[in-house]
């Protein structure tokens, strides 16, 4: 919208307007103007990085996340993985603007939310009748829109269950797919997001905390270690693919897995920098140290497999980068450059381990390796947070060292509770949601279905007509 | 008449193609095959999971000609395509009964 | 550029420079240079979120568009769809440098622009002698440089005559095309921009306005109606494809419309979160209701096609999305949350039968479904930012309730009155067009090219060559 | 991170929490206060800005270039290409973090950076443990994070070397091409970056400038004109591809290359307005002269091709849009909107002269035409640099007019002169490079391997499985 | 038993398909092919390379047909296939020894 | 020598090729077809608008063999390509006149 006659943009931002027409028309200044007008300023700074955070954090699960794991599934069923990312884009939305923001983040319970948000209640924009405008709700005290707090969570909601498909692709049925995320994400995403985000079980000085709770700045407990355990314990139970071991499984289209790992990369700056929830010196912190990790899980990965294959391939690349990714994730605002590059060279390798050592090992088909790259990845990440974090970063704890490196102890205590505390719940609710699923509706498709492919078989489709 | 369906390397395709005009073949079809044979395929590590890839891209060139021709039709593939490294490929010739330009209808040499 | 020595660039933004060196040095505080300090923050903020909503905005014509539009035609025809959203984004850019800006936005009459930004006069940077400093302009009386207006408005005049080309794909003839996009460029789009945003006929509260006007906040019908109406004149005009009914004319690629639909869920943000002009709080609302609304229109068109096919596609879970985003267009700084996740819904649902069952009563072969989704979802979005409206979003109209929810009716009546306005405009300009370009040069490839396909026909070359 | 307890966020930023809370709270508001949250906001406004362009030029490596370079070689070498852009992406940022940007931007001697930021002394936060609280640094004297400077000039080390690799694509052993970039990153970009941005030998009014040194915005010799130069040395010294000239070398996937045209497009307003390191008015004049420059290329491209061939082709069009963008590079800050569309067209043609004629007349074998769209657009873009620049834009000059066009003509000579250091330089430093690798492991993959292809040679991937 | 052969125009596959399927042809074997013949190919261009593409795409369509059904399956792939103009494709017919459905392990006229 | 050509379904060709090998076949050339016939294909639904898609993808393997060998080729494949299911194919047996490979020019059995 653009120019408006009487009664327009300026009555509502009355603030705004007033401030700017103090400044160009000649006006007389007062130190509340040019307060108010600072004030807009910030929150016009932290709102322009906080939406471009939340932009970027979708964009990782579409195109990002879609693409990744499309390239990584064979031609047959390249759509039915597109799909649930693009899918679950509506359906975790929609759960959280009902009540998923407020079981999260209502209240500060040692459990779970309360029902503060419910429908958007208490976050969306309301009319005063008396000051006759609207009124505007920011988050905590700070010059933020509750609006940008809740909607870059609601990606986080959205890529989590993305990521767990990893482990059941090519064989799950889609609607037990949708039944799956609606109660996971119910049932574990928004508890785990209250007790590690809101003051819950694993709050960091939380009064609840377990063993003082632990320092997770963007999600290596609440995102990946969650996703990658319950994706494994879904590879346990559906089972494996048909043919797997005997048959050609290889990636379909590695052009797709390098896109989607670029974006990957790209979108993550958006999901550690915007964790921070300001535009602010930290927030570059988190951004530098994010790409440092990354970078520094290409070259581990890729060395790795120099050495033991005599050829690095893109594949190891890309899934390094990601590797360093999650490593780096809890860490993003406690941890200084070296660290950071550290942090990231072994996560390179040891996901690299995790997939073409302990997979076999075992012989689970964790397909697109869910597991081992977000939970060995995001184990390591959360116990590396609580070895490296420096007040120098966040002095999040009074002037307390941190880290082991900085002579803390509490903290590296604090993690290892919280990442056991994960594990287990993980484990415990996946499986218990996935056999109440197997026994109403089944998991998996049939013999017949997932051997011409899901993309035809539940959805009617093909990825390529290529005559 | 015979049709000649020769296997050779991707790279040798345009060889043969011009070797064969120049020998004044008007036409032939060329399929995508994979090829299984003495020529071993390699293994790819994905994740560090191997996948044996047995089969090998080759290209099939399928031309029918005349009886006269054939021999110097196949004398001219040899030539073009032979590496003398294993998997240079096959040359099968067989009978055709009958051949017939859709366009015209012609039949028999005239159609080729 | 970085350090600069005598006369850098702090003596330009002597401001900042001042400024900054006040806080930095132990220089002496003043009401004044605070407000200055203040003021240049925030330009910061409003600078940094306009230009990345117009990148954003960019991003959705190429590559989002060109590959969601890419992978909906047949292999022989993909490279002519992409090369018509990438041709566009150079010719409407240069279109709107030289007059388009000034055709929209110059001046406040009636019916169109005047010349004041012609050649961008009045817009770019002059050196002022007396002050021997440059001349920086901003937009109205707010701290967003004019430039970020003239440029985020730019993105949309490309986009919208790239969303027609959906109707004509497969069959238009490029140099047809590109006749045809510069003329409905200044015919259609310039005046119809003008009218809504620029204080012409349809502008909200405007003294030319009819009926009072209308509410369109991001271009529910400068760009969506007038497009989709636009693009089904095309469709009529030109004729169905070869073979349509009878051939196979499946989507070549749909792993792109799906790429292509993440981009422009991605890019959507900054259409409709940028058209507030402002890093502010409104803006965060409109970025909320516009995910949520595309979310809805996912489960809306996937919910539909499951009772109606017994499987839901990615195709239409990608369509859902758009034809949420199209819906919450003009509605995205007017209208809360829950309203909005409705909007999307029934968005979903409505194109979905417009693509479905409309389309195949009547017959035409609106190939891509530029109308089905644009033209019908732009509409319904309109007539619903009517309904749902709220000063509580946007207290625009002085304290007056705007949509029928909160006892208004003006609104409601202007926007009906905009779209019919809008309808009737694009049908008869765009006829004439059409009809002028077919008489002049022929709007069709030949028959032979169109069996070969426009990619070879019109532009030598082939998308793909995989052997 | 979210709430949290004692000792959180705000003790960090104590500065931003006092602040607020000084609005909010009903504490009483002194200048100093004020004066702080408008510092704050400021910073804000800029970091949201700076982290946004370093996320997209990083956009521009990969997926960006990946996309548009993997689009243009043959099938069997789509990975390799692929992979030389993502491994870059973990090289060089390792490389920039250790020393990279201490040798480019430590101090300002002649010739070359000092170790003042040697692993990232100087850059990162550290503990004050007198004011217990962690020091953050910023950028000159500038509302900016040193960390914004850093990762965005890491952004740019990345991508340079990554251009190179389109001029001996498709025959170049993998591990050669790391050893070049390790080399040529560290003995020719840094010691250029220096040059021209930190002070040295090209640096603008620096002491040590040559002939004044150059205006060189966001890179035309810095990036283009060193990596073009250089790509054409590595052409001519590793060799045509085998085939070059009879075999069908067409470009497997164009879809491909639009895809990364659009990206770099959208990733370059990140390139030239990040390179303002401020979220100014000035910022917002380089992203419009970059916009129009791209379109212009894509007009002046696909005209030439329409005359020319008869057909305009969409590889034009993208090359043209690339063509624009390299040269308005060094000019973003400097030049009016007008002569940014004169500049992108001329360079379209050029540009599509070098790869047209020039390349086939001296039958060198620069596979992806690194050479004749960024070695000539950048030698182009530079010297119409000192053509067209204006102190309206940047009044760099202290009130001196810059361009020709204004009556200056220190600048156009200062320009020439950089050139010709740039490409002398690139030229002696690469030849030697090469010479050094080919003696010491080769350069060049085997006459089976490249027959085979790269991917499976080097990398044992194949990109496409489609059966 | 016969084996035909035809390479025709992709946009005649679906013509060709159901002209057969009235005439009672329960099967039919479709590949993807590249023709080389008098109809020329074309010339592309990329950033002024200029490259002769001379194949052009055709289908095979391959039929196992007992004797009797030969000749007018032959005819009705000409008459669906044909558009006059230079490409239309040709036919060829060889013999068949032997026909097995996998399925039963019928024989023989059965098995088609 | 006969030139044996199955057109079976694509998640059996591992385990012919296996069965094959195991018979000391050397070689084969496997190309990627679509076929039509009583095994009926599908329709698919995009944006309301249905499409048959009477094609089903197949593989088509031909082998080159002696005629003592030919039997046992067939009865393999069979054995091992067989579902029971609609679908599972054909086996098309033919003459080859001749067989060559290219590397070295020999002739006849040599050449499989
Ligand atoms: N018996 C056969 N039947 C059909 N095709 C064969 C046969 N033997 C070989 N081929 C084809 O010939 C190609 C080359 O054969 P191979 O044994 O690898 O090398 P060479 O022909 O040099 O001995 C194989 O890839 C395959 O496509
Ligand atoms: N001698 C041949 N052997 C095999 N295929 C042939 C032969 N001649 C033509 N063809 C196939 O038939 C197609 C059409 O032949 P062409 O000469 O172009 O047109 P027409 O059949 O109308 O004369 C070619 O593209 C090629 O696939
Ligand atoms: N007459 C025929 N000529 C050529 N190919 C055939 C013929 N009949 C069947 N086919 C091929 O065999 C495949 C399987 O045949 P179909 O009738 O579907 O099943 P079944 O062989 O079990 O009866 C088809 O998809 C087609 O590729």
């Amino acid at each position: 919208m653009h120019r408006v006659w009487p009664g327009g943009c300026f009555v509502l931002t009355l603030l705004l307007a007033s401030v700017f027409s103090s400044t160009l028309s000649a006006q007389e200044l007062t130190l509340e103007s040019v307060d108010e007008k600072a004030q807009a300023a910030a929150i016009a700074g932290n709102t322009a990085w906080m939406l471009t955070s939340s932009a970027l954090v979708l964009f990782m699960t579409a195109p990002g996340l879609a693409m990744f794991y499309g390239g990584l599934v064979r031609k047959k069923n390249v759509l039915s993985v597109m799909m649930q990312c693009v899918f679950l884009m509506g359906l975790m939305t929609i759960i959280w603007a009902l009540y998923g923001y407020s079981l999260s983040f209502g209240g500060d319970g040692a459990y779970v939310g309360n029902g503060e948000y419910l429908f958007m209640n208490n976050v969306q924009r309301t009319w005063d009748a008396d000051t006759e405008s609207p009124v505007e709700l920011f988050y905590l005290d700070t010059p933020l829109p509750l609006y940008c707090h809740m909607v870059f969570q609601g990606m986080f909601f959205i890529i989590t269950p993305a990521l767990i498909c990893g482990a059941f692709a090519e064989r799950m049925k889609f609607s037990a797919m949708v039944v799956f995320s609606i109660l996971w994400g119910t049932l574990v995403y928004c508890p785990l997001c209250h007790w590690v985000w809101d003051g819950g079980i694993l709050a960091f000085n939380s009064p609840h905390a377990i063993a003082g709770g632990a320092l997770d700045f963007a999600g290596g407990t609440v995102v990946h270690i969650s996703s990658g355990i319950s994706a494994l314990m879904c590879a346990l139970v559906i089972g494996k693919r048909k043919g797997f071991g005997s048959e050609d499984m290889r990636p379909h289209n590695l052009t797709y897995t390098v896109l989607g790992a670029g974006m990957l990369w790209v979108g993550w700056f958006g999901f550690n920098a915007g964790s921070e929830l300001l535009s602010d010196h930290l927030a570059s912190s988190a951004f530098v140290v994010t790409h440092f990790s990354a970078a520094a899980g290409v070259l581990g990965w890729s060395i790795y497999e120099w050495f033991h294959n005599g050829k690095p391939s893109v594949l190891g690349a890309a899934s390094g980068a990601v590797a360093g990714l999650v490593c780096i994730t809890p860490a993003a605002g406690f941890v200084n450059p070296m660290p950071a590059l550290l942090m990231g060279f072994v996560a390179g390798i040891v996901c690299a381990l995790a997939c073409g050592k302990l997979k076999p090992a075992f012989g689970y088909d964790d397909s697109l390796d869910a597991f081992g790259v977000h939970g060995v990845g995001g184990t390591l990440g959360a116990i590396l947070t609580g070895v490296f974090a420096t007040r120098a970063c966040w002095n999040i704890d009074g002037g307390n060292p941190l880290g082991l490196i900085e002579g803390g102890s509490q903290v590296f205590v604090g993690q290892i509770a919280a990442v056991a505390v994960t594990i287990v719940f993980s484990i415990v609710a996946t499986l218990i949601i996935l056999k109440v699923i197997d026994i109403a509706m089944g998991l998996r498709i049939s013999p017949e279905g997932e051997t011409r492919g899901l993309d035809i078989t539940d959805h009617g489709e093909e990825g390529y007509i290529f005559f | 008449m015979k049709k000649i369906e020769a296997i050779v390397r991707h790279f040798k395709l345009e060889d043969v193609k011009n070797a064969l005009s120049e020998l004044g073949i008007a036409g032939m079809t060329i399929t995508e095959v994979r090829g299984f044979g003495r020529q071993k395929g390699h293994t790819e590590t994905y994740r560090g999971t191997e996948y044996a890839v047995d089969f090998v891209p080759k290209v099939k060139i399928e031309i029918a000609v005349s009886e006269e021709k054939s021999q110097s039709v196949i004398d001219t593939i040899i030539k073009a395509s032979q590496t003398g490294q294993i998997g240079d490929g096959k040359i099968f010739v067989s009978d055709l009964v009958e051949t017939i330009r859709i366009r015209t209808g012609e039949t028999g040499n005239g159609a080729l």
